[in-house]
């Protein structure tokens, strides 16, 4: 009799289940999808742009919990980013990993810049200051024609390619976010591992006592705004890649608010909750196409009700990828 | 190596919470600070800490001025200190709670243990034995992987005071340690402080529970309206009548005192139960 | 040269009113929740169509109904949105209350997404014409216009506020109110009625914010489902600006932000010798906005927070 | 695999069977969000002639299906009703985007998969940009902008021009065009202000204006901000002559900023009045009947396309997609706006361009091109 058999055996086997079903889903899924048409593919896409968006952000707002509604200005300079060094605009052709690179720099950059005056301020007011700063850098965009190209946007962007091999089809796309988007995830999830992940856990948690046990709190938010930032800007760039268009309209405060919304509905601070809450307001709206407005209203009900049964999030924090990890494989 | 005050006022607009305070405090002994509400006890221990500003007067902590470094500087100065209202934090883990104290020693090494998974398993490791250690030291080993918020009550006490040694301070405040605590807890806690006494580190703990102040303290400061009014040994406290007159306006027995600390200690109780 | 002083000056007057009347809700609400009630913006579009509906349904032609129906009507509609508010507090947001700061505010949002797109569906998504409540004559002040319907939104809004203000500070349900935005566990000791004190809020802060639509549509003589998404921002900012949670900081918020925006629009092209214009008039009030909170990191009459409320217990 | 798909996104591909005798177009535009009115009342026009085309038994017997798509005047949700439609094999012709900016996102999807389509955006860079699967049934900001400037000039006589514009692709295009034929007419620019697209309040910028005493007033803007501008014009007590783009022209423009506050604004347009023919009287009487309220502004345009897929199903020699796009560039059809033909890179070869002047609660032509 193998000690599966005994019914104290029983219960992690179901509590197992889910989790391996859920991953099952999610291998099938990305397998899948090169097989689709090109339209899932392109829903696809978005979806782990939304994802890596949504990473980026969690930083910020799941792990040091500070509320930045403005994140959208780090994915529009990420964007702009590219379309001016790969564009007919200023006839710069620069290779794509390189505008990937320069992109996070700057992103970095601006997270910084951003960081350094606002991060004094607490809760609520560092919500409306960073909603101000990524208003201010949309009408920027908007406004600053001679770089821009104002509110026509910059089209013709070039095709992305990485030594040789182009990417600009929808599944060549695919493929490219996929390793991004993978390599962003595994290298946040153990950066939230480590001790400066602690750090904005406790930040997030009791900022004077952090600082009480000797962390330089203002070092280490900046950490996160950088970090977030430069994240937000290399999902910027694949995004200008993919689109080959961009134009101050992708870059609206409502985008900053469906990031917050995808993170707090599929579980703040954890990144597998990103996945299920970018599931839900992304891919949702796009299976309920048909039905126009209702599915608006669908969604906005929806939120409500998730909200209440599960203030925290369907993925709770404590469920993260090392628990997955553990469920599928019995450790 | 001693932590000297030197003159400290501490003032908001007009009002002055403590004047011109003097003391010094030395390693291997457990200074006690006592005195009733209000007297500014909290206050001192929050402008040694850097969780309030010092408006004049000095700070020195082995011939160093303390008091214009940040909260931040303060701590990796090592002064380390527990609080009043308990602020754990709530949603790591217990023994989360004392790794996230190696921040400032091991933050430099930070991309190494994200890009380099040798390394970082190694750094973990470490660190959790040592993490582990103090939990032992604690009892609270059994509690390692609970969320620190979801402790019980007396458990979070303990918790703090285990966060707060992990960095090994010079300086260790406690800021009234025992409220809320049941007798056995108080037993346990004035045991475990009194192994921590330690040559090479000052320790300071304000509290109003008299008995666990005259049992460990080696020295006590009593405080009155923001003014240091006396200082000795357990046995001169108890037997200085300015002492009892402040506690008690008229009243000359110290059993009174010890009244007043446990009505005290059982309002903290009632609050501590609705926290938990 | 006056003309132009006189005009600008009434015209930040009347906008800076309509943002007051809804920048009080977003106050109050925070104040009591210490919430931010993105779904706030709809209580004044709601306003602007249950007077429509109001209008249209029951009086049937707006040409007949005198001053007092017209009063009548808006009176009607504000308080018909203030029970609305009421009921979503009940149903989005009181579950949430002992919740993260967070998902009352999200929930906001999805009642905010469900509101805009439900009048969508049920009214069409075009603006609509809205009748003036006010005749519409004009004065000349020194050459400066200044319209009838600019003086009637300023008295109704300088009666709703002074009601508002003699509610909050005179009426035994404003000390309740108030010892509720202190601190709602000591209230709760006090055996204060803390529902009761929400629902108030939930009452009048929409109540305000309807009123504002109503103003707001026949100043404009248009509504449309998406109008309070603009103005919600701008009262949330002015909100903001004043110091969130107090009454007074709202209403100087709107106004100073009205006057910002106005002179913004006035001055930016001169002051920066043309190479600034109008449109970046947003990013003058956001950058003002950030410079205040930097100086005063709880806006202008926002209570500074003090070493010993320095209590940075986790906030979302 | 595929049907695992389908079930993973839940999406059901309309099960439009591809019979010979059934096309399906792809009609795309804003159906929700602040700009929906403008995209289901267009589609509204367009499908108000499809039904008519097909309850008289589709044109020589193929009847038209449409696949109609929210691309939420946003790019990004653009490029996914492109991509959907460049999947959909049955699609063979696409009414696309109301945006130039979403325009600019879609075409180069449209071009890879050989899609034709009739783009509404009518920002000049559209059709410059090489691509050879799209036509533009409507006139550019080109055109739009040169009548009135000429007017203004000549019959107005009016030497001092102030430009307003609401800095998105349409307004800031449109409104630069009409400034440069005003300056090199002869006349003066005094200032180009630009307003949010979302303000609403326009005192400001008008008491500035007011300062500066123009002539005459261009607003490079769209619904209801056109009607919001000329009614705070008058209150504020403009006088200068104030003229608007095509989307001025819709009752809704008199009604909302009050009848008194318009009398003499003038409005350019692609299309003749309401009343100007009988077709397009019939077809506002039509559309009030089966939708309940008045067209839109872009409802004729609908309709015109339709009348132009009419001529197009007429004279393909298939209904692969090379086949559509090529009977689409070749199209020369009488429609309610006038007999319309494509130039090489797709514009109109000749674009009607009417001039109206507000009288009353009407518009009354007073110059065409």
């Amino acid at each position: 009799m193998s000690a599966a058999d005994t019914p104290a055996a029983a219960a992690p086997r179901t509590r197992r289940i889910i989790p391996f079903l859920v991953f099952a889903l999610a291998i099938a899924l990305l397998v899948a999808t090169p097989f689709l048409p090109n339209y899932h593919i392109r829903v696809i896409n978005g979806l782990l742009i939304y994802i890596l968006l949504g990473i980026g952000l969690n930083i910020v707002i799941g792990y040091a919990g500070l509320l930045d509604l403005g994140f959208v200005a780090f994915y529009a300079v990420g964007a702009y980013t590219y379309a001016l060094l790969a564009s007919p605009q200023f006839d710069l052709h620069l290779p794509f990993l390189l505008i990937l690179l320069i992109a996070a720099f700057l992103g970095m950059l601006t997270g910084i810049l951003l960081g350094i005056p606002v991060l004094k301020l607490r809760g609520d007011y560092l919500a409306i200051v960073t909603l101000g700063f990524g208003e201010i850098i949309r009408i920027m965009m908007n406004n600053v024609d001679w770089l821009t190209g104002g509110p026509q946007g910059i089209a013709r962007l070039d095709k992305a390619s990485v030594f040789g091999i182009e990417f600009a089809r929808p599944v060549e796309i695919y493929f490219l976010l996929l390793v991004i988007v993978f390599t962003v995830a595994v290298l946040v999830w153990r950066m939230e591992q480590s001790i400066l992940g602690k750090a904005w856990a406790a930040i997030r948690e009791d900022q004077d006592a952090a600082r009480g046990i000797g962390i330089n709190t203002t070092n280490a938010k900046l950490a996160a705004f950088a970090t977030s930032a430069s994240i937000g800007s290399i999902a910027g760039v694949i995004f200008a890649a993919s689109q080959r268009f961009v134009s101050p309209e992708s870059f609206t405060l409502q985008e900053s608010v469906l990031i917050v919304l995808m993170i707090v509905i599929g579980g703040i601070g954890n990144i597998l909750g990103i996945v299920a809450g970018a599931a839900i307001l992304i891919l949702l709206p796009e299976v309920l196409r048909e039905f126009a407005e209702w599915r608006i209203l669908f969604l906005g009900l929806l939120m409500i009700v998730l909200i209440i049964i599960r203030p925290a999030g369907i993925v709770p924090r404590s469920f993260g990828p090392d628990k997955l990890i553990r469920g599928l494989f019995g450790k | 190596m001693t932590l000297i005050f030197q003159n400290i006022r501490k003032q908001y607009g007009s009002n002055v919470a403590i004047d011109d305070v003097s003391t010094e405090f030395v390693p291997g002994l457990i200074h006690g600070i006592i005195g009733p509400n209000g007297a500014g006890k909290s206050t001192l221990i929050n402008m040694t800490a850097g969780s309030y500003t010092v408006s004049s007067g000095a700070i020195v902590l082995d011939g160093r001025q303390m008091q214009s470094l940040k909260k931040y500087e303060i701590a990796n100065s090592g002064i380390a200190r527990t609080y009043q209202n308990i602020r754990l934090f709530d949603q790591m883990t217990a023994l989360e709670n004392l790794e996230v104290c190696y921040y400032p020693t091991e933050v430099g090494a930070t991309w190494r243990e994200v890009l380099w998974p040798p390394f970082s398993r190694s750094q973990r490791e470490r660190r959790r034995e040592a993490c582990m250690e103090i939990l032992r030291f604690f009892n609270l080993q059994g509690y390692a992987t609970a969320e620190a918020g979801s402790l019980p009550y007396g458990r979070q006490r303990m918790l703090e005071i285990a966060r707060a040694l992990v960095m090994n301070p010079r300086v260790l405040l406690l800021d009234e340690p025992a409220a809320g605590l049941n007798h056995h807890e108080t037993a346990e806690l004035t045991a475990k402080l009194a192994e921590l006494r330690s040559p090479a580190r000052i320790m300071i703990i304000v509290e109003h529970d008299m008995d666990l102040v005259m049992t460990l303290c080696d020295r006590i400061v009593v405080m009155h309206h923001g003014k240091l009014l006396f200082q000795g040994t357990p046995a001169e406290v108890q037997a200085n009548p300015d002492v009892q007159l402040a506690y008690l306006g008229t009243a000359n027995d110290i059993d009174e005192i010890r009244a007043a600390a446990q009505d005290r200690r059982a309002k903290l109780g009632i609050r501590a139960r609705q926290r938990s | 040269m006056l003309g132009t002083i006189i005009q600008q000056t009434v015209n930040a007057l009347t906008i800076g009113s309509i943002y007051a009347l809804i920048a009080l809700g977003y106050t109050m609400v925070y104040g009591v929740l210490r919430m931010i009630n993105f779904a706030h913006g709809e209580m004044f579009m709601l306003g602007a169509y249950a007077a429509f509906l109001a209008l249209t349904l029951v009086v049937g032609d707006i040409g007949a109904v005198g001053a007092i129906g017209l009063t009548l009507v808006f009176f009607g509609a504000i308080v018909a949105v203030g029970f609305v508010g009421v009921g979503i507090e009940r149903l989005a947001y009181k579950p949430l209350r002992n919740s993260t700061r967070l998902a009352p505010m999200l929930s906001s949002l999805g009642v905010s997404l469900s509101l805009v797109t439900g009048v969508q569906i049920l009214a069409g998504p075009q603006p609509v014409g809205f009748p003036s409540f006010f005749p519409t004559t004009r004065f000349d002040v020194f050459g400066g216009t200044v319209t009838l319907v600019q003086i009637g939104i300023l008295i109704a809004a300088f009666i709703l506020m002074f009601g508002l203000y003699m509610l909050v500070n005179r009426s035994r349900m404003g000390i309740i109110v108030r010892a509720v935005s202190e601190s709602r566990p000591t209230a709760q000791l006090l055996g204060i009625n803390v529902n009761m004190a929400i629902s108030m809020v939930f009452f009048s802060g929409p109540l305000l914010g309807a009123a504002g639509g109503i103003l707001y549509a026949s100043y404009y003589g248009i509504m449309s489902p998406t109008m309070g998404a603009v103005i919600g921002l701008k009262a949330f900012t002015a909100a903001i600006l004043g110091g969130i949670g107090s009454i007074p900081g709202a209403m100087l918020g709107a106004y100073i932000l009205a006057f910002v925006e106005v002179g913004g629009t006035a001055l930016l092209p001169v002051v920066s010798g043309g190479v600034l214009g109008t449109e970046y008039r947003d990013v003058l009030s956001f950058a003002i906005l950030i410079l205040v909170l930097l100086m005063r990191p709880a806006g202008i009459l926002g209570e500074p927070v003090s070493e010993e409320s320095m209590v940075y217990k986790r906030e979302f | 695999m595929k049907f695992a798909a389908s079930l993973c996104l839940g999406v059901s591909l309309l099960a439009t069977q591809a019979l010979a005798d059934e096309v399906t177009i792809g009609l795309a535009g804003p159906l929700s969000g602040p700009q929906a009115y403008f995209g289901t009342t267009w589609h509204n026009g367009f499908k108000l002639y499809v039904d008519q085309l097909n309850a008289a038994g589709g044109v020589n017997g193929t009847t038209i299906a449409i696949d109609q798509q929210d691309d939420k005047a946003d790019p990004r949700e653009g490029t996914l009703v492109a991509q959907k439609y460049c999947d959909n094999d049955d699609v063979v012709l696409g009414l696309v985007n109301f945006n130039s900016g979403v325009a600019q996102s879609t075409l180069p999807i449209y071009e890879d998969c050989s899609l034709p389509t009739m783009t509404f955006g009518s920002n000049p860079a559209l059709t410059q940009q090489g691509y050879k699967f799209m036509v533009r049934p409507v006139a550019n900001d080109l055109a739009g902008a040169l009548l009135p400037a000429e007017y203004a000039l000549g019959e107005l006589g009016a030497k001092k021009a102030i430009v307003v514009n609401d800095k998105q692709v349409f307004g800031q295009g449109i409104s630069e065009i009409f400034a440069k034929n005003f300056t090199s007419g002869g006349g003066e620019l005094l200032d180009t202000l630009a307003i949010a697209p979302t303000d609403v309040d326009f005192t400001a910028v008008l008491a500035q204006i007011k300062s500066k005493n123009p002539d005459v007033i261009y607003v490079g803007a769209v619904m209801p901000q056109l009607s919001l501008f000329a009614k705070q014009m008058h209150e504020q007590g403009v006088t200068a002559t104030l003229l608007v783009p095509d989307g001025g022209y819709t009752p809704d423009f008199i009604s909302q900023a009050g009848e008194a506050n318009v009398q003499g604004t003038i409005v350019a347009i692609q299309v003749p009045p309401m009343n100007a023919s009988p077709d397009i009287a019939a077809f506002g009487k039509l559309y009030k009947e089966k939708y309940g309220e008045e067209a839109g502004p872009y409802s004729i345009y609908g309709y015109v396309q339709a009348q132009i897929l009419e001529e197009v199903l007429k004279t393909t020699k298939g209904f692969s997609r090379e086949e559509m796009n090529d009977a689409l560039h070749a199209v020369k059809v009488k429609t309610a706006v006038g007999e319309l033909e494509f130039d090489e890179v797709g514009e109109l070869k000749v674009a009607p361009s009417y001039l109206y002047k507000v009288e009353g609660k009407d518009f009354m032509m007073i110059g065409s091109k």
